[in-house]
This record gives C-alpha cells, structure tokens and sequence, in this order.
C-alpha cells in the first residue's frame, strides 16, 4: 500500500471542496428559506449576499471560545470534533468520478455506517458533557434517535448491495450502467432518505436541538468554534447523504457524455442537498415518540419485506 | 498474506483480557463491572479472529459474530438489570445485592 | 371359537371393570346379573371348548393363543400368551363352574351386606387372575396371576374390614403367601438365567436336555418352586395362615381356599413336573410335606370347634394328600382329588356358610346341634360332602380319588409303605373328624334354631355340588371296580404316568377293603363317641395328656406360638433395640456430614459478586497450573 | 503494517487501562471506545474487514452508545464519582491484579510453550464469513436470532416501570 502523490492531492482537494461546500450551503439554504417563505434572505455582503457565510466565519472565529465551568471539560471539547472527523471520514468512501476516490474499501459501505454510528458520540457527549438538563434532554434523544435509524439505514442498503454484490462503492456505482438502483429499490431509497435525514438530525427529524423545544439542545452550551463544528459537520452530514443516495440509488457519476462524470455527481447531489432545504422549509417537526414508533413499525418492517422480496426475486432469477 | 506475528496478537489479547479480569474483580460499580466483562469478550473475540485469519477458515469470524449478538442480548437485558437494580438499592454497588449469601 | 379362549378370562375382567366403576349406581339385581353373568358365561364356553377338545379325539391336545407382545426388551420377550391343555381344562372348569356357582350362592348370601359390588367386583377379579394362572403360557404371566389372586385373597378375607382382626388374619394370609412367592420368583429367574426364557413349554422341553437328573441347580429350581406351592397351598411350613383365613366371608373361603386358590401350588407343580422329575429328592420332600401337613392338619381339625376352621383344617389337609400325591409321581391322582376335593369342600363351606347365615353368625357347633330336621336340604347334601371327605367307600366320589391316591402312593418306586401309613392315618382321622362335625352340627342336643331357610339361589348350587360330589368319581373307577379311565386318560397326554413297582397281584383290592372298612370303622366310633357315649370324649378331655394334645391341635400344634416366638418376637426386640434408630446412625451421619460440609461452604457464598468472580479466577488459575505443571 | 499494528495494540491496552480505572463512568466508556476502536483497526489489519466493522458499528457504535444511554438515565453525577474515589483504592486493586498477572504469565507461558509458528495470516473477507454463516452455520444463527429475541423481551420485561397497584378497598401499597 504506497500512498501516491495523487491521492493526497486527491485528499487535500475534497477536505476543501467539502469545506467550502458547506460554507456555500449555509448562504444558499438561507436564500432559498427566504426565497420560499417569500422574504428576501442574506443579500447585503457580496453580490446577491454570497460573501455572507464568510462574514459569518470571521464573527464564530473570532467570539470569545467559552467553556463553561459546569461542564466536563475534556469531553466537551472533544464532542464537537468527532461529528466533523467521522463525516469527513465517511467522504473517504465516496467515488466523485472514475479515479477521483481516496479509498475503495471492499467494505466501503460498512465504513459509511461504522462511521455514521460513531458520529451519535458527538451529540451524545456534548449533551452529557454540557451538565445542562436540556442538552442532556437532547443528546438522549439524539441516542435513541440515532440508534433506531441507523439499523434501517444499513438495513435499507443491504438491497442494493445484494443486487450490485458488493459492499464496495464503486463496483455499486459500476453495476448501475444498466439502470439506475432507484427503480427495483425505491422502497430502500425512501428508508434511506428518511433515515439519513433523520442520522443528520436535520429539520424535520432535528429532535436533539429541537430550538423550540429543547433552546438547541445538546449544543446549547456550545459557542464560538465549538459550536461552528456542530454547525459544520450538519452540512458536511447533509452533503454526505446527499453524495450517497446519489451514488447508490441514482447511478453516481453516470450520465451522458456531453457533461464530464464529476459534474453529474455534482449535479446530481445538488439535487438532493435542494430537496433538504426544501424539507426544513416545508415539513413540520414530529413528535419524539412518534419518530421512533414511525421507524420500529413501520419503516423496520418495511425494509425487512423489501430485503426478503429482493433476496427471493434475485433468486428467481438467478435460477431462471 | 499478511506478515503480523500471531502470538503478538494473542498476548495482546491477554492483556486485554486480563485487564478486564482486573476491572471486573477490582470494581464496585456494577456498570464498571459490566465494561469489563464488554473488555473480556472483546479480547476472546479478537484471539478468534486472530484464528480465523490464521487457518484461513471464516469459523473465528463467525465466532466473533456471535460474540456480538450474544454482548448485544447481554447487554440489553444487563441494562435493565442495572435499572432495576439502581432502583431497587438506589445505588450501583454490586455488593449491595448480598442477600443470596449462604 | 378354540383360539378364542382369551375370552373366558375376558368375561370375568368385565364384569369386574362393569363393577368396580360404576357398581356402586347399579341395583342389587344388576350386579348380580353382572357379576353371575360373566363367569357363567365363561363357564359355559369352558364347557363347549372342553366339549370340542375332548371329541375331537386327539390323544394330546393344546390350544396355543397369542394375543400380544407384553414385554420386549433385549434377551426376555414376554407374550401375553395362553395355552390350554388337558391339566388346564380341568382347572378352567372347576374355576369357572364352581366359582359360577359360588357366584350365584353369594348373590344370596351377600344380599344383606352393604358392599356388594365390591364383593362381587372383587370375585370377578378373583376369577378372571385364576384363569390368568393356569392358562398362563409363561411363567411370568403365571406369576401376574399368582399374586392376583394373592391380592384378591388379602382383599376377600379383609371383606369386613371394620373389625381389625378381620384385617389382621388378611395381612397375615398375604405375609404368609408372600413368603411362598419370594421364593417363587427366585425359582422364575432363576429358570430365565438358566433357560433364557420363562416359556413353560420350552422350559419343560429344555430341562431335561439341559439336567441331567439329580442336578443341583434343578434340584434348587424344583426347591424354590415348591417353596410357592407351600405358600400358595398352604402347606408345612406356611400353612397358619389359612385357618385365620376364615374370617372372609363364607362364599370367598369355599372359592379361594378351598376350591380354587389353594390348590394353584399343586397346579405349579403339575405343571412343571419335569422340574420336579429331575428332583427326585426335592420331589420326595413334596411327598413328605404333603404327609405331615395331612396328619398335623387333621388331628388340628379333629378337636375345632368353630365349624369353618374345621373345614379349614381338613383342606389343608385334603391339599396335603394331594402333595402326597405329586410327590410320588401320581399326577393324575392329584389332580382328580383336586377336583373332587374342589366340589365336596365348597359344597361343605357353602353348607357351612349358609348354616351360619340362618344362625346368627354363630361359628361355634357345640351352639348348633340337631339341625337336620330344620334345614333338611343343607344337612342332605352336608352330609353328601362330609361322607366324601371321609371317604365312605363305593358310593361317594371322594372314595375314588383318594383310594386312587393311596393306592398310587403304596405302589409308586417313589412312595411306598410308610408314606402309605401315614395317608391311611390320615383317611382314618378324616373320617373321625368330618363324621364329629356332621354329629355335633345335625344331630345332639338342640342348639340354636335358624331365622328362616335358604333360599333358591343358595340351595341350587349346593344340590348341584351334591350331585358332583357324589357322581364326580364315576369317571375314574380303579381296576378293581369297573376300571374307568376317563380322567387319567384325559391327562395322559400332559402328565407323564405313574411308575409302580413290583407288587402282589391283588394288593390293590387288599388296600380298597382296607381302607374301605378304616373309614367306616372311623365313622361308627365317631358315632360312639360323639352321640352315644361323650363322656369317652370328655374323659379324655380332662385327662393330662389329652388336655394338653387338645389344646396343642387346637392352636393348630402351635405353629403361631412357635412362629411368634422364633421369628416375630426376635424382629420385635430388634426394632426396638433399633428404635432409636441406631443403625440410621450411619445414614444419618452421612446427611450430618454433608449439612456440616454444607454450612463450611456457605461460607464462601458471601453474596458477593466479585467473590464469586475470584473464585472464578481462581480456578482458572488452578486449572492452567495443572496443565502446565503435568 | 507491523508498525501500524503496534501502534494499535498500544493504543489498546493504554485505552482499556484507563476504561477500567476511570472514576466517570462516561470517561470510561470513551477509553472503552477507543479501545474498541483500536481492535477494529488490528482486525483490519488482521484480514477480517467484515469484523472490524462489525466491531465498530455494533461494539462501538450500538452497545457503547447503549451503555452511555444508560449512565445519562442514571445521571449519577459528582457524587458517584466521589463515591468510585472512596471504592478504589490501591488495596483493592492489589489482589485481582496480583491474581489476573499470575494468570496473564501462565496464558503467555502456555502461549511460548506451543510454540506456534507466528507468520501466515490470510485475508478472510465479507463472502467467505457470509457463506459460512448462512451454510454450516445456519443453525447457529438461529441461536443467535433466539438469543437476541430473547434479550429483548428479558430488557423489555426487566426494564418496564412496574405500575404500583392500589387496591380500591385497600390503602396499602402492593408489594411489587
């Protein structure tokens, strides 16, 4: 295993892409709000306000980094971080283009969701570690919520990776030339979707911080950096689900010829990273126990019918 | 192939077990005493796939898994031991729940 | 209709089941239509299987029935198999006829006792394990029948279990018998290590090809089955408990032990006579018990006053002759007195019950006296019975078969003079005593006067018995006298024949006039003694000497006392020597042990989870040093 | 590799170290944690992919978070943490520690003793340990299913509030 100078350049461009990727992605989901909820958003700084999260970058880094005395301290530094790391990790797996991939893991998609598992530490520790009821409140719920959607979330993907024979993202994307895996798994897709909004913690699943209910929940005490890390690795966790819907449901970087394949993942990412804005801007929040019934009644049911008739019908045809 | 000394891998695996060993008779708390019966399995399970990747059989892997399924039953069902047992003694000390003594 | 003999044990078990579970809902007439109907009917196809075989003129016939596998494990298979021969045939027949007519009988005589059913459940289920026994194919299920008819017994002599000696005399009659069928099963496995299967057949088949005669282990097999019959059948040295055994009602001692049960010792050793034959010294000692216990039985009998132990003593007595008989090698005789000695002694406790019945319940018959007037049917065929028992020479069956007997025993290689004397020395004390009975009972002074006389249902059976009893023995007439047959021939082919000596030509006539003449002789001074002059008996009463024989033949020569003092009283002391329980001191010390172990380690049970763990990790510890240092 | 491997198992035993001698239950679970995770790094490293990820995603990711959970609902706080200080002193360790040493010597002991030829380790991925599972060891896997189905009613029944019935005749509690 030799590290090559191109997979470090490789490396070093998607962590930038991903970070100023995010930085974009606050400026257009506030222009789109605005733009749905007929208000004219972020438009002072730059043209169009497109310098805005710059601004806002320069004022996180520059509060003053406040720890509170009540807290755990060593814990609550670290929660932040481990949302970020185990994100930007996650990205290792994803293949942006034929060549254009830090690791093909042959147990890609099991890094993904080892990854994603991890990354309810974040929430759970910072709430722990804030000594703060409603964090504590938050980051119970962000357990038990992310521990529920992720056992449909691997469930959910199991059907493509029986159809495709592989855990590995790339032989996934190479086995959808004949089609995409939306149409014989659209029901996986959908429990993928609503997991991953719901690992994201994203409006309408955003119950950990619920700002309403809970005044941020488990980062209520977090300020400055800390909390840009938070903030950070919610885009980073969007732009992720994003990536691997595309890459698993809709082809990756398949697509016609007329557009290089690095654009068509980037297309059609966008699309998803749309869709969540649109979301948050559209859906209600559900209750807590109605989450979590709503996944152990009916979404875990509903993957384990959509495995069982992808293994049967693969069967059948293997046979046929 | 893979070029790892075997019984470095096992006597790790010692080590591991045997600090779970110490966890589990030093410690009170019976939370703690749970982590290290968790540190235990681990090791046996790592001894297992140390075999599995020796042999080239997949029967250690196997044996990991079900050292898996049978912490993840363990630890649920230990759990709500533990909440029934703070509940009860309104404290974590193992030694509380004496009264089976002979 | 022959494979079908399964049948007649089947009637009787239904009756019973019909009985036992819902008797208790039936009219007095519905059980006794239930419990006469099954064994009459049985009765009946035992006739008409008896009819075919015995027309069908073969010289040795055998009905073989397999019904079912009973047992089938690795080396013993048991069938529940039946076999039907000539020996059988007869005991089927009197089991089934008799105890038919016994049924009827006790229908009336019962009629006033509140358990019925039970009685007559009890009965059936009596019938039903007798016929187990002697059509057993097996010795096993022989066995299953043995000890039926043993819980039977126990169950019919404790009929009126209210009174505790009543069950007392039960649990006595099934110690007694037990000790007999201890034996009897050591006889069995010992005949199923040495044969390797407990089929009488192949049993009687295999024996003399696998003994030579005078073997030891033959001579043990041949003991131990003897040891049954003794028990069984009442013989020296198990025979106290049948006297006792008079404390069931009148019916069940007429059925069980006098008739039927009683003589299931003599039907064993007629059915394994080859045993027996390769026994020579085991087969004298038959001879011997028979012997004694016909003389110690009837000089019991002679001096009794209560009318059924009379009877009691004289079947042990009858049995004894019927030992003597086997033990010399006279099979046929025996079982031709058998069964004689089955219709005149039921008749006789059937008589008795019923002279009971209509007096009170009163047992004593120095109380009765001058009867013969009053209950004229009862006291003809009384009389009928007793002069067959006594022996009264050409007019009554019993004649016949024990002349037969006594002749046989004189000119069997086996028997001989002395054997000879002490059977013609019991004819003559039969003789006495069955004619003192019927004296004391019928004629003298007037005792108490009956409540009413018996019915129908009581008097046709023993008109019938009568008429057994005296034309029974027409079928076997000796050489001298017609020289019928019909019976020896019947069992010709199932028993072997006597082996005589050399004898006189006309010794047989010579013994038939002397015992002829012995019985009357015995009848007249009985006549003297007891009617005309009593103060002779009286004189003798008072007498030392006599005093003290009487009270010795009374209590039965002492066999209880001497039982009592040789092995109840010691077992006595010993419990009580015991009765702190010093022998449980051992397994006491044993459990001390393990409670003192036990409270040592209760020690390390601290309750204390991370004990538990270091021990754990203790033995782990010791385990490793093992496998290391070893 | 070997490098990487080493780093690991230091990491390791460093991690489980600290887990077991932490006196915030929390602290320890995340030493537990990395402790897991360095493992799942040496059965990377070891040729079973499929394990290490299962031992990231269930160890660490399912039953660590579990244990978590638990300790949040307790919310023992500062007083437990005293109260771990005053169980664990140097006294109590010394016993199991002198023990556990005695049993760590005698396993390397046996281990030297063997004499196993130490090199050769084979890559088994995700295929093989599926085809194992789901062939000669399908019967074993419905154990585990048992198993699992039955942790989860013993947590379910184990874990429920027990309702204290008031009887309406009766003002005494019932005794649960």
């Amino acid at each position: 295993m030799k590290i090559e100078l191109m997979d470090v350049l490789i490396m070093l461009a998607v962590i930038l892409v991903l970070q100023v990727l995010a930085m974009f992605l606050i400026w257009l989901e506030r222009r789109l709000l605005g733009l749905w909820q007929d208000r004219l958003g972020p438009n002072r700084v730059g043209p169009a306000g497109l310098l805005q999260p710059v601004a806002d970058m320069i004022k996180i880094f520059f509060k003053e980094d406040w720890t509170p005395d009540f807290v755990d301290k060593k814990v609550f530094v670290l929660a932040p971080g481990i949302v970020v790391f185990t994100t930007l990790l996650s990205f290792a797996i994803i293949p942006f283009a034929p060549g254009v991939l830090i690791a093909d893991m042959n147990i890609g998609i099991l890094f993904f969701l080892a990854m994603s598992s991890l990354g309810a530490y974040s929430i759970i520790l910072g709430g722990w570690a804030s000594n703060n009821k409603y964090a504590l409140l938050g980051a119970m719920r962000g357990a038990s919520q992310m521990i529920t959607y992720e056992v449909f979330m691997g469930l959910s993907i199991l059907g493509v990776v029986m159809l495709s024979g592989s855990f590995s993202l790339k032989s996934i994307v190479l086995a959808q030339q004949d089609g995409w895996f939306i149409i014989p798994q659209f029901v996986g897709f959908v429990v993928f979707l609503v997991a991953g909004i719901a690992e994201t913690h994203r409006l309408p699943f955003d119950i950990p911080e619920a700002e309403s209910e809970l005044i941020a929940g488990y980062h209520g005490e977090y300020s400055s950096m800390k909390f840009g890390l938070f903030f950070l690795g919610e885009y980073l966790g969007i732009t992720l689900v994003s990536s691997l819907i595309v890459t698993l449901f809709f082809g990756g970087w398949l697509g016609p010829e007329f557009l290089p394949p690095i654009i068509w993942f980037v297309l059609k990412t966008m699309v998803f990273l749309l869709f969540f804005i649109l979301l948050r801007a559209a859906l209600p929040r559900p209750r807590y126990d109605q989450l979590l019934s709503y996944g152990w009644k009916i979404l875990l049911p509903l993957t384990l019918i959509n495995l069982m008739v992808t293994g049967a019908l693969g069967l059948y045809f293997d046979k046929m | 192939m893979i070029d790892l000394p075997t019984s470095h891998v096992i006597i790790l695996a010692m080590v591991l077990f045997i600090l779970g060993l110490i966890g589990l008779l030093a410690r009170r708390n019976i939370l703690f005493m749970l982590m290290s019966v968790e540190i235990m399995l681990n090791a046996a399970g790592l001894v297992f796939v140390v075999g599995s990747s020796k042999w080239a059989e997949a029967d250690g892997q196997l044996m990991f898994i079900f050292i898996l399924s049978m912490a993840a039953a363990e630890v649920a069902v230990g759990l709500a031991l533990i909440l029934q047992f703070y509940k009860k003694f309104n404290t974590l000390d193992a030694d509380a729940a004496s009264n089976l003594k002979g | 209709m022959t494979e079908s003999i399964w049948i007649i044990i089947a009637l009787p078990l239904v009756s019973f089941l019909i009985l036992a579970f819902v008797g208790q809902r039936m009219t007095r007439q519905t059980i006794a239509l239930v419990a006469t109907a099954g064994t009459g009917i049985a009765a009946l196809f035992t006739l008409v299987t008896g009819w075919r075989l015995l027309s069908s003129n073969q010289a040795n016939f055998e009905i073989s029935s397999n019904l079912w596998e009973w047992i089938n494990t690795s080396g013993l298979t048991i069938h529940m198999a039946l076999h039907l021969d000539a020996l059988a045939l007869v005991f089927i027949f009197v089991i089934t006829f008799v105890g038919f007519l016994i049924l009827v009988y006790s229908t009336e005589f019962m009629n006033e006792d509140s358990g019925y059913a039970r009685f007559f459940a009890y009965i059936n289920l009596f019938i039903a394990s007798m016929l187990i026994l002697v059509l057993a194919d097996n010795l096993l299920l022989l066995y299953l029948g043995w000890e039926g008819v043993g819980l039977c017994s126990y169950l019919l002599i404790g009929f009126w279990y209210q009174d505790p000696s009543n069950g007392y005399a039960a649990r006595k009659a099934f110690i007694m018998t037990r000790i007999g069928d201890t034996a009897l099963i050591i006889g069995l496995f010992l005949l199923f290590v040495e044969f390797g299967t407990l089929n009488i057949g192949e049993i009687l088949t295999a024996a003399p090809e696998k003994w030579v005669t005078g073997d030891t282990t033959a001579k043990l097999a041949a003991f131990l089955l003897l040891g049954g019959a003794v028990g069984k059948s009442a013989q020296l040295p198990l025979q106290t408990w049948l006297p006792d055994a008079m404390a069931g009602p009148s019916p069940v001692s007429a059925l069980i032990h006098a008739a039927t049960m009683v003589t299931a010792g003599v039907y064993l050793i007629a059915r394994t006579h080859a045993i027996f034959e390769l026994a020579p010294e085991v087969q004298f000692i038959v001879a011997i018990v028979g012997a004694i216990t016909l003389l110690i039985a009837g000089f019991s009998a002679l001096v009794q006053r209560d009318i059924k132990r009379v009877l009691a003593y004289s079947t042990m007595s009858q049995i004894g002759y019927m030992f003597l008989a086997l033990g010399v090698g006279a099979w046929s005789a025996a079982i031709f007195h058998f069964m004689i000695h089955a219709f005149f002694k039921a008749l006789l406790f059937l008589g008795a019950g019923a002279i009971i019945m209509v007096l009170h319940h009163e047992h004593d018959m120095f109380k009765m006296g001058g009867l013969y007037k009053k209950l004229p049917v009862i006291f003809w065929t009384f009389l009928i019975a007793s002069a067959s028992l006594a022996a009264l020479p050409l007019v009554t069956a019993g004649f016949y078969s024990k002349d037969l007997i006594l002749w046989q025993v004189f000119a069997s290689n086996i028997g001989g003079s002395g054997l000879w004397a002490m059977g013609f020395a019991g004819a003559f004390i039969t003789a006495l005593y069955s004619s003192r009975m019927v004296l004391v009972t019928f004629f003298g002074k007037t005792g108490i006067s009956p409540t009413h006389r018996p019915g129908w249902a009581i008097t046709t059976p023993l008109l019938v018995l009568a008429f057994l009893s005296f034309a029974g023995g027409f079928i076997e007439l000796p050489h001298t006298m017609g020289h019928t047959q019909l019976f020896s021939e019947m069992l010709h082919g199932t028993l072997p024949a006597l082996t005589m000596r050399e004898l006189p030509a006309n010794g047989e006539l010579m013994l038939q006039i002397i015992t002829g003449l012995t019985s009357i002789i015995a009848v007249g001074l009985a006549c003297l003694v007891y009617l005309r002059r009593p103060s002779i008996v009286n004189q003798l009463k008072s007498s030392s000497f006599g005093n003290l024989f009487v009270r010795l033949w009374f209590t039965g020569w002492g066999f209880d006392v001497m039982y009592n003092a040789l092995i109840v009283r010691p077992l006595v002391s010993i419990s009580k020597l015991n009765k702190k329980d010093i022998l449980d001191n051992i397994s006491i010390g044993v459990s001390r042990l393990m409670a003192f172990g036990n409270s040592q380690l209760v020690l390390s049970q601290s309750g204390k989870l991370r004990w538990y763990m270091m021990i754990i990790a203790l033995g782990a510890i010791l385990t490793l040093t093992l496998s290391i240092v070893i | 590799m070997i490098a990487l491997f080493y780093i690991a198992a230091f990491v390791a035993v460093i991690s489980t170290l600290m887990a077991i001698t932490r006196f915030n239950a929390v602290h320890a679970l995340i030493y537990l944690v990395v402790s897991l995770l360095s493992v799942a790094v040496i059965f990377y490293l070891l040729g079973a992919p499929f394990a290490a990820a299962l031992e990231v995603i269930i160890y660490a990711g399912a039953i660590m978070v579990l244990l978590i959970f638990m300790v949040m609902m307790l919310h023992l706080g500062e007083t437990s943490i005293q109260q771990e200080k005053q169980w664990l002193n140097w006294s109590v360790w010394l016993g199991p520690g002198f023990l556990s040493l005695i049993l760590l010597v005698e396993m390397s002991y046996l281990l030297v003793v063997s004499n196993e030829p130490g090199e050769g380790l084979t890559v088994v991925d995700a295929t093989q340990v599926g085809i194992a599972l789901y062939g000669p060891y399908i019967i074993t896997v419905e154990l585990a299913a048992i198993l699992l189905l039955a942790g989860i009613v013993g947590a379910y029944y184990l874990g429920q509030e027990k309702r204290r019935v008031l009887h309406r005749f009766l003002n005494q509690e019932d005794n649960d």
